[in-house]
């Protein structure tokens, strides 16, 4: 789950990162007010989850609170990427000599954090050679003692007073890290500024599993559409694709092979849809019915069934059908655990199951370019 | 033959009172699996389905020796199921619970380095060696057929579809392997290769791959040593860039990770590279005949 | 350093243990007060910082606040095992069902926090035989994390929500113990009353290294002697013996063995002094000073020159002459670094200086005996 | 030969550039231990008595191969320092810092087990194999009589007063370890003993022991299985009843740790017991002899 800039920017600030002056402003008024309260020049950042945002021009100067004010005005009625900016931050506009960068990143294969840092931070971070990259693995029970941060600093090549309060970022950066279970915890750039460093922008993406370690509430937002977020709730992963047929799926390895068999086969899919292992026939219902509510040409259901029952997934269909109806053709495939039952089930209610997962795909394709 | 599990693995069941442990402690003992106990704090000197239940993995070392552990713990008890099970020596745990925080897997895999455990999972299906042992969600049914491919996947259902066309054209397994489908996980593609490279029981690997990540493009590297084919199946190939398909590993980043870039690479290593679930049998058989 | 009963329990109270009611108290007033605010019957216990408090006197009850001024009068005016009663703990009586002991204790050979545990609690703990302890070896990495819990109680023999208790409290210790950088945290008896559990008396022992991680002040107080407290602001080890010999020595080792010394030659030590490798002049010359200020009947110095200069420790025998006076007999051995330049220096103030510590000690021995 | 440092030694010292640690650096090379560099944050490019200084360890191990580190660093800074040194490879580390708060220390200890290092301290002297390597605070020239008796202590200037009364008395030492002073240091008397018996320049060994805990007790144990004669100095026959760690100290020791029971359980292993310093030549000249 991504945090906004200037959620990041508060809890580093916290956490004893220096962070530039001022806050998130909702309006042109409060942008307004806040260059006030910071009384000189300002930026005005759009916030907003992606990357880009400078080149998009989503970052504008201001040198009174009447300049913020305006710059604050078309920021909020623009998007960036195709999302609308709802917020902007207001910051003091640092003095920048120099732009360092540093994350702590989880690196899965090595199934460990990563810092990576560099003397050539900014916006070109991504472009930055490998050699002018340091890189180093940390271990889990030991993070970034002071001997850590150190050794990053003389790899980076920083020496001197700047260097020590480096140290002092990555120190804190790895508090933040662990407490917040982040995947990700960056600066960029991390400003040299005079005798100072200060966290000009910063990033943080944490863990969505780990959100029962905060019983009074996340320290971040949802970013997912209304139907993923309704998905979401039944534990289902969804995702909303540019094709015509609806998918359904039972594991995501397997969800993702159907989505390949209909490109196959000349179709394209309108959503991935996950509906997990061990479904019950409520919530194989409810998944259906979310399906059926995107309006999507045809339906292709492909059931592996194993924990998930084959009767269980046709008596879902069944009902559905009953009570809400189902207004598009569905093909579904169907192997596995109670299959025979299943297949008898669909037959009622005019269901044709397969067994061959290719045969099913190549049918939906059929009838969603006749419909 | 077979990896990590045989029919002499002396298994345990964490979670074993619970809905989801009971049912599969039952389809594994239905399996053949030798499950000599289950564990559930506070439950000890209860059976289910038969297996003694101890409340704490301590007790059933000390009391039945088990080999290996499956855990079906709630997410946030994963982390000390998999500390109390590595922690009291327990040499393979398995672990079938999705949604562990990621924090809590790099713990559980540090300490698995640490005390030289085997760990599969979090979020796999589990590991079957047909006609062996089974310690997994799988359903029984599908993995009945002993025989001498090794497969090795990071998904759970996709590989039921893999085995199943493996399994209809008369291709047994020796071994299949669920490595898990959260970025964390405790074996890699590279650590169950080698595996199999050196089980006499194995004469081909299937490899079922997906986008996201470098595990493929990591593994490629090692098939060009082996001795034994590999057939690889990739799935993800229709996927848009950039969206993330609930396999937090599905991310595609900066053009790596990508169908391209993997089915390259294990080509490139000898492997060949299927799309397509139907074509993974035939290829194998082409492999192992010329070989 | 040890803390006070009531320090422990408010500490394991403030971290989700649960205490019986009530506080200290350092009036007989005070007590009343409490019993008052509890309002049932009391116990009222001596703050000492000793153990065999319970046979020696030192717990009293109080049925009423009246009762209980009474009984923390006498207390209060008592002393047990020769330390003063300054303090009452005053808490509710809790109804004793069965006395359950749990302890996290530092064991310097295993290099481990060791958990013991017995569900044969209360006074004539330590001589529980062997097979009714549970010891339980802590990973410093790990602690007591739930499954360790659960194994404590298992292994005691304790099952159903008193054992899920008892989970809850060792868990709680650990945070405790690994907080205040303990050496020592102990409940006993844990009290099983009803369905409930209470800490009905507990004990810690925490690290003095570790000060500096209070940068607010430490949570307890000092138990040191006037004389030993001067010592340890010098940085120097000082124990009161019985004897009449003032010693001094670099070095704990040697400094028991000088003990040892004199008492093969039928003397006795005034203390045990380690002054510490690598003293300067200055240090050594506040050490003696605190020697002479004992009134010893001799002072012996037994130095090995290492780090420490035999020149320099001479030295601050001629300036503790010249400016206080030593009034006693003086007996120096003295060796190693700087020998030759020491020994003079001591001549020239009229003490003899020997290179073995045989001789130098019987003339110590000697000296006091005739004094 | 000797144990854990010889001739070969490559030597850091960690807080080079401090009162303490400069002073002893100087005193390393002038004894004519092979000191190849000076750690000291910041100060990377100077040299201290013509040994270069490094910014970090992992610095050092790049650039010189250090084999071994000493740590002259402020009590409060000792886990860092410890930390850096084994995490960075360092096969043994010499803490010569006292003070040193004993969660630190059990935090050293657990992560130098994990990684197979060798810890002397923290609060030793020290270790020197005389006329080879010198990594401690001992005076130069006490420590310059190489032999064949190994020693080992737990506290500094105690065992100085051994190997004087030794070298005076014409018995020179292979290697005299200093396992250092507090609750909680690296190395167990039974480990350096087990070294000494594997090493075939000791013919013989000194114990220098004292009262509390009961290390003594347990390294008679293993002295019962030595083919090498053992000859223990115990301090504390004196001592008064020492202060205890509550029920829980009493419950560890139950009894151990006197002198009486030290001596007992040595004798009864067949170590010869010295109570005071000047018996110990002439003990251990009999223990050879007999031999």
């Amino acid at each position: 789950m991504k945090m906004f800039e200037f959620m990041a920017k508060d809890i580093f600030g916290q956490n004893g990162i220096p962070v530039p002056q001022g806050r998130v402003a909702y309006s042109a008024d409060e942008a307004a007010q806040v260059a006030r309260e910071i009384g000189g020049p300002v930026v005005i950042k759009s916030q907003v989850l992606t990357g880009g945002r400078g080149k998009a021009g989503g970052i504008k100067f201001a040198d009174t609170p009447e300049e913020a004010k305006q710059a604050a005005e078309v920021l909020l009625q623009s998007e960036i990427r195709g999302l609308k900016i709802e917020q902007v931050l207001v910051v003091e506009k640092i003095k920048i000599e120099k732009e360092i960068y540093v994350a702590i990143a989880l690196d899965g294969a090595a199934r460990k954090p990563l810092v990576i840092a560099s003397t050539h931070g900014g916006m070109d971070i991504e472009e930055v050679p490998e050699e002018h990259l340091v890189k180093y693995y940390l271990d889990i029970n030991i993070g970034i003692m002071p001997y850590v941060s150190r050794e990053i600093t003389r790899q980076m090549g920083v020496r001197g007073e700047i260097a020590k309060q480096i140290q002092g970022v990555l120190q804190k950066m790895w508090q933040v890290f662990k407490a917040y279970d982040a995947e990700l915890a960056e600066i960029n750039p991390l400003v040299i500024s005079g005798d100072k460093i200060i966290a000009a922008d910063g990033k943080m993406t944490v863990d969505d599993e780990a959100d029962f370690r905060w019983p009074q509430g996340t320290p971040y937002v949802e970013e997912r559409t209304e139907v993923e977020k309704k998905a979401h709730e039944l534990g289902i992963s969804y995702v909303e694709l540019d094709g015509d047929i609806g998918v359904m799926a039972n594991g995501a390895g397997i969800t993702m092979a159907t989505l390949d068999i209909i490109q196959h086969f000349g179709g394209a899919a309108k959503n991935f849809m996950d509906a997990g292992g061990g479904s019950s026939m409520e919530a194989t219902a409810k998944a259906l019915e979310i399906l059926i509510s995107t309006k999507p040409k045809a339906i292709l259901a492909n059931i592996f069934g194993g924990i998930t029952r084959c009767d269980d997934v046709a008596m879902a269909f069944a009902k559905v059908k009953e009570s809400i109806g189902i207004p598009v053709p569905v093909v579904i495939r169907l192997v596995g655990t109670n299959q025979d039952e299943g297949v008898r089930i669909l037959k009622e209610i005019g269901i044709d199951a397969y067994s061959r997962v290719d045969e099913a795909v190549a049918k939906a394709v059929e009838l969603a370019r006749q419909a | 033959m077979a990896v990590i599990i045989d029919e002499n693995t002396r298994v345990i069941v964490q979670g074993a009172t619970g809905k989801q442990g009971s049912f599969h402690l039952g389809q594994m003992v239905a399996y053949g699996s030798k499950v000599v106990g289950g564990i559930s704090p506070g439950k000890g000197g209860q059976e289910v389905e038969g297996v003694p239940v101890f409340d704490t993995v301590a007790e059933a070392v000390e009391k039945v020796r088990p080999d290996a552990s499956i855990i079906f713990i709630p997410s946030q008890g994963v982390k000390d199921a998999a500390f109390e099970a590595i922690d009291a020596g327990i040499k393979t745990v398995v672990i079938i619970t999705e949604h562990v925080p990621v924090h809590d897997e790099m713990a559980i895999m540090a300490l698995a380095k640490e005390r030289g455990t085997i760990v599969l999972g979090p979020n796999t299906f589990g590991i079957v060696s047909p006609g062996k042992c089974k310690m997994g969600i799988m359903p029984n049914a599908v993995f009945n057929t002993p025989g001498n491919v090794g497969v090795v996947a990071r998904s759970g259902t996709l590989s039921y579809e893999i085995v199943f066309n493996l399994s209809n054209a008369g291709v047994g397994q020796s071994t299949v392997v669920g490595l898990g489908g959260d970025r964390v996980v405790g074996l890699s593609f590279v650590d169950v290769l080698k595996m199999f490279e050196a089980d006499p029981g194995t004469e081909a690997v299937v490899l079922v791959g997906e986008i996201g990540g470098n595990a493929e493009e990591v593994a490629s590297q090692y098939i060009k040593e082996m001795t034994k084919p590999v057939v690889a199946f990739l799935a993800g190939k229709s996927a848009p860039p950039g969206k993330r398909m609930g396999h937090a590993g599905a991310i595609i980043e900066r053009g790596k990770g990508t169908f391209a870039s993997k089915a390259e690479a294990l080509t490139a290593a000898g492997a060949k590279v299927a799309g397509l679930p139907w074509q993974v049998p035939q290829l194998i058989q082409e492999s192992l005949g010329r070989k």
